[in-house]
C-alpha cells in the first residue's frame, strides 16, 4: 500500500484538519466528525444534512456551502458516521424548519443516520430522509428500494440543496430530492481496486485484461467480472443498460454525470462522455446539461461510471441554480 | 464456577479487545471478499474504545459494563457494527439490571437481549448470512443447556460450539442484507465477516469468564 | 496497461470531441487542435493562450473562459502541439491587443510557440511570451531559467488571465504573468508512474517503498528516488525547500496549491496540506488563499506537489478575481 | 550507382517510416529512462504523416520530397521533434534547390544543411547528448569522404558508422538540454532516444538509396 499518510487510523481527523484550514470561508467544525457552512443558516431555510464515509472526495465535506448542504457527518474511511456527529449537525443546521437527510442507500448509513433522527426528534428537529438509490447495478428495478446510491448522489444532493436555498419547506424539499432520485440512474465500471488505509491491502485486485462491472463506490466488487474492453464498449453497454432501465424516451431532456472514480484520468472521462452523448443523440433525448470530473471517488480506484438524471422544467432550474462550495462552483 | 462476577466480565471485555485486534487482518479479509474490507477497522476502532472506557470506570456493575461498552460502539464505530453491536450490549445491560454477578440463568438472559437487540436494529434473520446466523444458534445452545440443568462451564461450552458452527453455516449462504447483498450470488462461498468477529467475541468472553476450564 | 480508450493514437482527438461537447457554453473549436472561449473576445482584450500536450487535465482546456485562458493549443500526450494550431487560436483571440502565450518552460513547447509567434508576427499580430518556471527541483536557483513549468502553471494562468480581463496592455499582462512566476515555487513526489496511451508501458516503476522526488508533470523521473516517506516527511522536506528557495520570509503572506498528479485520493492531499499550513505557521508566513485538489496532473500517476506564491497586494486581487472556466469556477 | 534519384529518396522516405514504425517501443523505452517516454510514438506520428503526405504528391522533384517530409514533421508531431527534424528537413530541401537527382558532392550539401537547421533550432552542440551527437561525426564522415575522392556507397557506408558511433557517444554523456537535462546525472549510461531516432533514419536512408550494396 502507497499512501501519502501518516497513521492510518488518524487519515479521517488529518483530512478533516486540513480541510477546515484550507477552507476557512466555506466551513466550520461542530464537532470533531461533523461540519457545516461558515455562514449561520437563515432563519426559516431547511437544512440539507448529507454524509457516509470518507473515502469519497470531493463527497461529501467538498459539497458544504450556497446551493448544496448545510452540513455534512462525517465517518471513517468507507464506514458511515456514528449518530453522534449526524446529531451535531443536525443541531447547528436546524432554524426551525426542520433538516433533510440525504444519503446513499447503504445499511450501516441508514442504521446510524436513523439513530441521529431518532435523537433529533426527542430535541423537536423534524427530520426527513430520503435515500440515494441510483445505482441500477445493484439490484433489478423491481428491487428499487435495494439500490445503492453511488454518483448519483451528486444530482440529489444539488437538487435538494438548490431547493432549500429558495426556502421552500421541509415537504417541499423533500419532494425534490425524491424526484430528483427517481429520475437519476447510474452505473459504473473498475479496473482497479483500491485500499482502506487501515486495511493496507487492496479489496480486490484485477488481472490485466479484467474490470469490474456495476461496482459501488467503496472499492467492493462488481456485481461481475469481465473482460476489459474499449471505452466505446463500456460506454455503449452502460448507457443502453441506463436508458432501458428508467426508462429513458426520445424527446427526454438529461443532465449527464461522467464520473471518475479517482484514478482515471480526465482524459478517459471526456472520451467515454464522447461516446455516451452519441448514444444519447441516437435515442433522440437531449443533453440539457453536463459534468465530467471526479465528483463521487473511492479512494484511488481507477473506473468511471456514467448517470443520467431525467429532467422536466422544475429539476433544470434547480440544477441551473448557482453553487457555491470547496469542490463545486456554478455561477 | 457458577457466576460471572464484575471482574470477569470486565477481564473478558478487554480480551475480547485484544482476540479483535489480533484478527484485525483476518477479519478485513473476509469483508474484501464480498464487501468494502473495513470490517476489521471497524471492530478495531470499537473495540479499542471500549476498553479505554471500560478501563476508566470506577467500581462498575455488570450493568455499567455491559452499557459502557454498547455506548462506546454506538458513538466510535459507526459502519453497520456500531449500531447493530451497540444495540445488543445496551440492551444486555437493561437486561442485566442491577445484578451483582451473573449466573447462568442470568447470563442466558442477558444474551437474549443482546439477540433481540442485534435483530430488532437490524431486521436481519438466520439465513441472511449475518451475525445473526451466530449468535441465534449460540443463544439457543445457552437457553437449551439452562433448560436442561447443566452447568455454566458446560453451557459456555455448548455455547461456543453452536457458534462456531454457526459461522460457519454462513459460508454456503447468498447474502440477503447489508452492503454485500448487492453482490448476489458472489457471496456464495465465503465466510461472513460479521458472523465471525462474532463468534471470536463470544467464544472470547467464554474463555475468558471460564478460566482455565473450558 | 488499463485504460478506458479505444485507439491510442486517437486518444486526444476522442478527448477533445468529449470536451466541446460537454461544454458548449464555454469553448469553440478554431482547429483540430486549437480550442477557444465560446464567447467572441471584447475587442480591445489582450488574449491569453497557453497550452502543452495532452495528459495534464484539468490543464489545459479546462482554463478556457472567463478570467482566465482565450485559447489553448493542444499536443499529443505530453507533447507540444505543433505551431499551426496554435497560430489558429492566436489568430482567434486576438483583437488588436496582441496576445500573451504562457506555457510551461519545455524544449518542444517553446519549439513549436516560437514558430507560431514568428507565422502570427508575420500576420501582424504582436506574442509575448512567459514561461513558468516554477519547480524548484528541476534546477538550482542560480539557473532559474532552466527551472521546469509544473502545478504553478495554475498560479501563473490565473493572474494573467485576471489581469487581461482588465483590459491592461499587453506589457502590463506580461508583467504581472512574470511576478507571478518569479513569486511561484514548487515542489512534487510521486508514488507511481504512468503510461502513455500509445506507448503502452510505463514511462517508469516503483517497489513498493520507493518514491521519486522533485519530478515533472510528464512521467518522467523525478531528480531522484528515494524510501516512501509519510505525509509529514514529504510535506516538510518540499515546503521547507520551497521556503527556503525565494526564500519566502516571516510576515510574506503566500497563495498555497497542494496538487494532486493525477490517482492520489483528496484525503491524501489534504493531510499534506494541514502540515503544509502548520510549517508555514512555523515560519511565521500567512495563508492568503488555498488550492487543493488536480489543477495540473500527469494521467495516472500518484503523488502530488505543493506550490507557494508569494502575494503582494495587485496578486492577491488578481487572484481574488472571479473565474468560470469548466474546471474551475471561482466567485 | 553514382547519384540518388528522386525515385531512391522518395522510397527510402517510406523505408524510415517502417523502420521508425518497427522501432517504436525501443525510442519510447530509451525515452523513458530519462524524458517522459514518447519519442517512439511522437517519431511514428510524424513518419505516418510524412508517408502519407509524400504517397499523395504528383512527380515530385527532390526538393518537393525533403520540403513536404518537413512540413509533414513540423505539422504534425509537435514536441522537440517536430521543429528540429522538421526544419532539418525544410532546409536541407532549400539545398537541394533544383537539383534532378543527388551526387555525392550534392547529398553532402544536403546533409550539412540539414544539420545546419537542427542545430540553429536546437541550440545544442555535440555533447549535449541529443541527435546532434549522431548528425554531427555522420555529417562530417560524409564530407570526409567526398573530399578524400570516395564513391557514393564508400560515403554512405563512412556516414552509417559515424552515426551509428554517435550514438554510442550519448551513452557516457550528461544531458544538456531539452527535457531530460533535469535529470542530471541521472541520464548519465542511457543512450540518447533522439540520437537513436537519427541514426535509424540515416542508417535506413542509406542502405534503402544503396539498395543491397551496402
Ligand atoms: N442487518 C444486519 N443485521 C445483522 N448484521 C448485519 C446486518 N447487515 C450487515 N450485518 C453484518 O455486518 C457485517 C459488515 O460489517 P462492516 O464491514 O463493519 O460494516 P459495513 O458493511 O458498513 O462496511 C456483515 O458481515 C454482516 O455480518
Ligand atoms: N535542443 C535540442 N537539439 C537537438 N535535439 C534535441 C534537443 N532537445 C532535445 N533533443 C532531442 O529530443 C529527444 C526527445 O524527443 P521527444 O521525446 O520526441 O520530445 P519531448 O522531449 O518533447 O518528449 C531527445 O532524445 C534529444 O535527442
Ligand atoms: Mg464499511
Ligand atoms: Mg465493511
Ligand atoms: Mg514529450
Ligand atoms: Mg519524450
Amino acid at each position: 500500500m502507497k499512501k501519502l499518510i501518516n497513521d492510518p487510523y488518524k487519515v479521517v481527523d488529518e483530512m478533516l484538519a486540513g480541510f477546515v484550514k484550507a477552507h476557512p470561508n466555506y466551513v466550520r467544525m461542530v464537532h470533531p466528525r461533523g461540519l457545516v457552512r461558515k455562514a449561520p443558516p437563515k432563519k426559516g431555510k431547511v437544512g440539507l444534512m448529507i454524509g457516509g464515509g470518507s473515502g469519497h472526495k470531493p463527497a461529501f465535506i467538498g459539497y458544504i456551502g450556497e446551493g448544496v448542504a448545510d452540513g455534512v457527518a462525517v465517518g471513517n474511511v468507507f464506514a458511515s458516521p456514528p449518530p453522534e456527529p449526524a446529531l451535531e449537525v443536525t443541531k447547528a443546521i436546524d432554524t426551525g424548519a426542520g433538516v433533510l437527510y440525504s444519503y446513499g442507500n447503504y445499511q450501516g448509513d441508514i442504521l446510524n443516520f436513523n439513530m441521529a433522527a431518532e435523537l433529533a426528534a426527542m430535541e423537536g428537529i423534524r427530520v426527513e430522509t430520503v435515500l440515494v438509490t441510483d445505482d441500477i447495478a445493484s439490484a433489478p428495478k423491481d428491487q428499487m428500494e435495494k439500490r445503492r446510491g453511488i454518483a448519483g448522489d451528486f444530482f440529489v444532493f444539488k437538487i435538494a440543496g438548490a431547493m432549500a436555498e429558495t426556502m421552500a419547506s421541509l415537504d417541499e424539499v423533500k419532494r425534490v430530492a425524491e424526484k430528483a432520485n427517481f429520475n437519476t440512474r447510474t452505473m459504473g465500471v473498475a479496473l482497479s481496486g483500491c485500499t482502506v488505509p487501515a486495511a493496507g491491502k487492496p479489496i480486490f485486485t484485477l488481472g490485466e485484461n479484467e474490470m469490474e462491472i456495476g461496482l459501488g463506490i467503496h472499492g467492493e466488487p462488481g456485481v461481475r467480472r469481465g473482460k476489459l474492453e474499449t471505452a466505446d464498449e463500456v460506454a455503449t453497454d452502460i448507457t443502453e443498460r441506463i436508458i432501458a432501465d428508467l426508462p429513458f424516451q426520445s424527446g427526454d431532456e438529461v443532465a449527464v454525470l461522467v464520473n471518475g472514480l479517482g484514478a482515471t484520468p480526465y482524459m478517459e472521462l471526456y472520451i467515454v462522455y464522447r461516446k455516451v452523448a452519441e448514444i444519447l443523440a441516437d435515442h433522440g433525448i437531449s443533453i440539457y446539461r453536463s459534468y465530467v470530473g471526479e465528483y463521487v471517488t473511492s479512494l484511488e480506484m481507477a473506473g468511471c461510471s456514467v448517470t443520467l438524471m431525467r429532467l422536466d422544467d422544475e429539476l433544470k432550474r434547480l440544477l441551473d441554480a448557482p453553487a457555491d462550495t470547496p469542490f463545486f462552483v456554478q455561477k | 464456577m457458577e457466576k460471572i462476577t464484575r471482574d470477569a466480565l470486565k477481564k473478558a471485555l478487554l480480551d475480547i479487545t485484544d482476540e479483535i485486534e489480533a484478527n484485525q487482518d483476518y477479519l478485513s479479509e473476509l469483508d474484501a471478499a464480498m464487501g468494502d474490507g473495513d470490517h476489521g477497522v471497524s471492530m478495531t476502532l470499537g473495540w479499542r474504545a471500549v476498553a479505554e472506557k471500560i478501563k476508566s470506570l470506577e467500581d462498575p456493575t455488570i450493568a455499567d459494563l455491559l452499557k459502557t461498552t454498547g455506548m462506546a460502539l454506538v458513538s466510535s464505530v459507526g459502519a453497520a457494527m456500531g449500531p447493530l453491536y451497540g444495540t445488543g450490549f445496551i440492551r444486555a445491560a437493561a437486561a442485566a439490571g442491577d445484578a451483582e454477578s451473573l449466573n447462568l440463568s442470568q447470563l442466558t438472559k442477558v444474551f437474549e437481549a443482546f439477540r433481540d437487540g442485534v435483530m430488532q436494529r437490524g431486521n436481519a434473520q438466520v439465513g441472511d448470512k449475518t451475525m445473526v446466523d451466530t449468535i441465534v444458534p449460540a443463544v439457543d445452545a445457552l437457553k437449551g443447556a439452562e433448560e436442561s440443568g447443566s452447568d455454566l462451564i458446560s453451557a459456555l461450552r455448548a455455547f461456543v460450539v453452536a457458534a462456531e458452527e454457526g459461522m460457519k453455516s454462513t459460508i454456503p449462504l447468498q447474502s440477503k442484507v447489508g452492503r454485500s447483498s448487492r453482490l448476489g450470488e458472489r457471496t456464495i462461498g465465503h465466510q461472513d465477516a460479521g458472523a465471525t468477529s462474532c463468534y471470536l467475541i463470544f467464544k472470547t468472553f467464554a474463555r475468558s469468564v471460564a478460566g482455565g476450564s473450558l
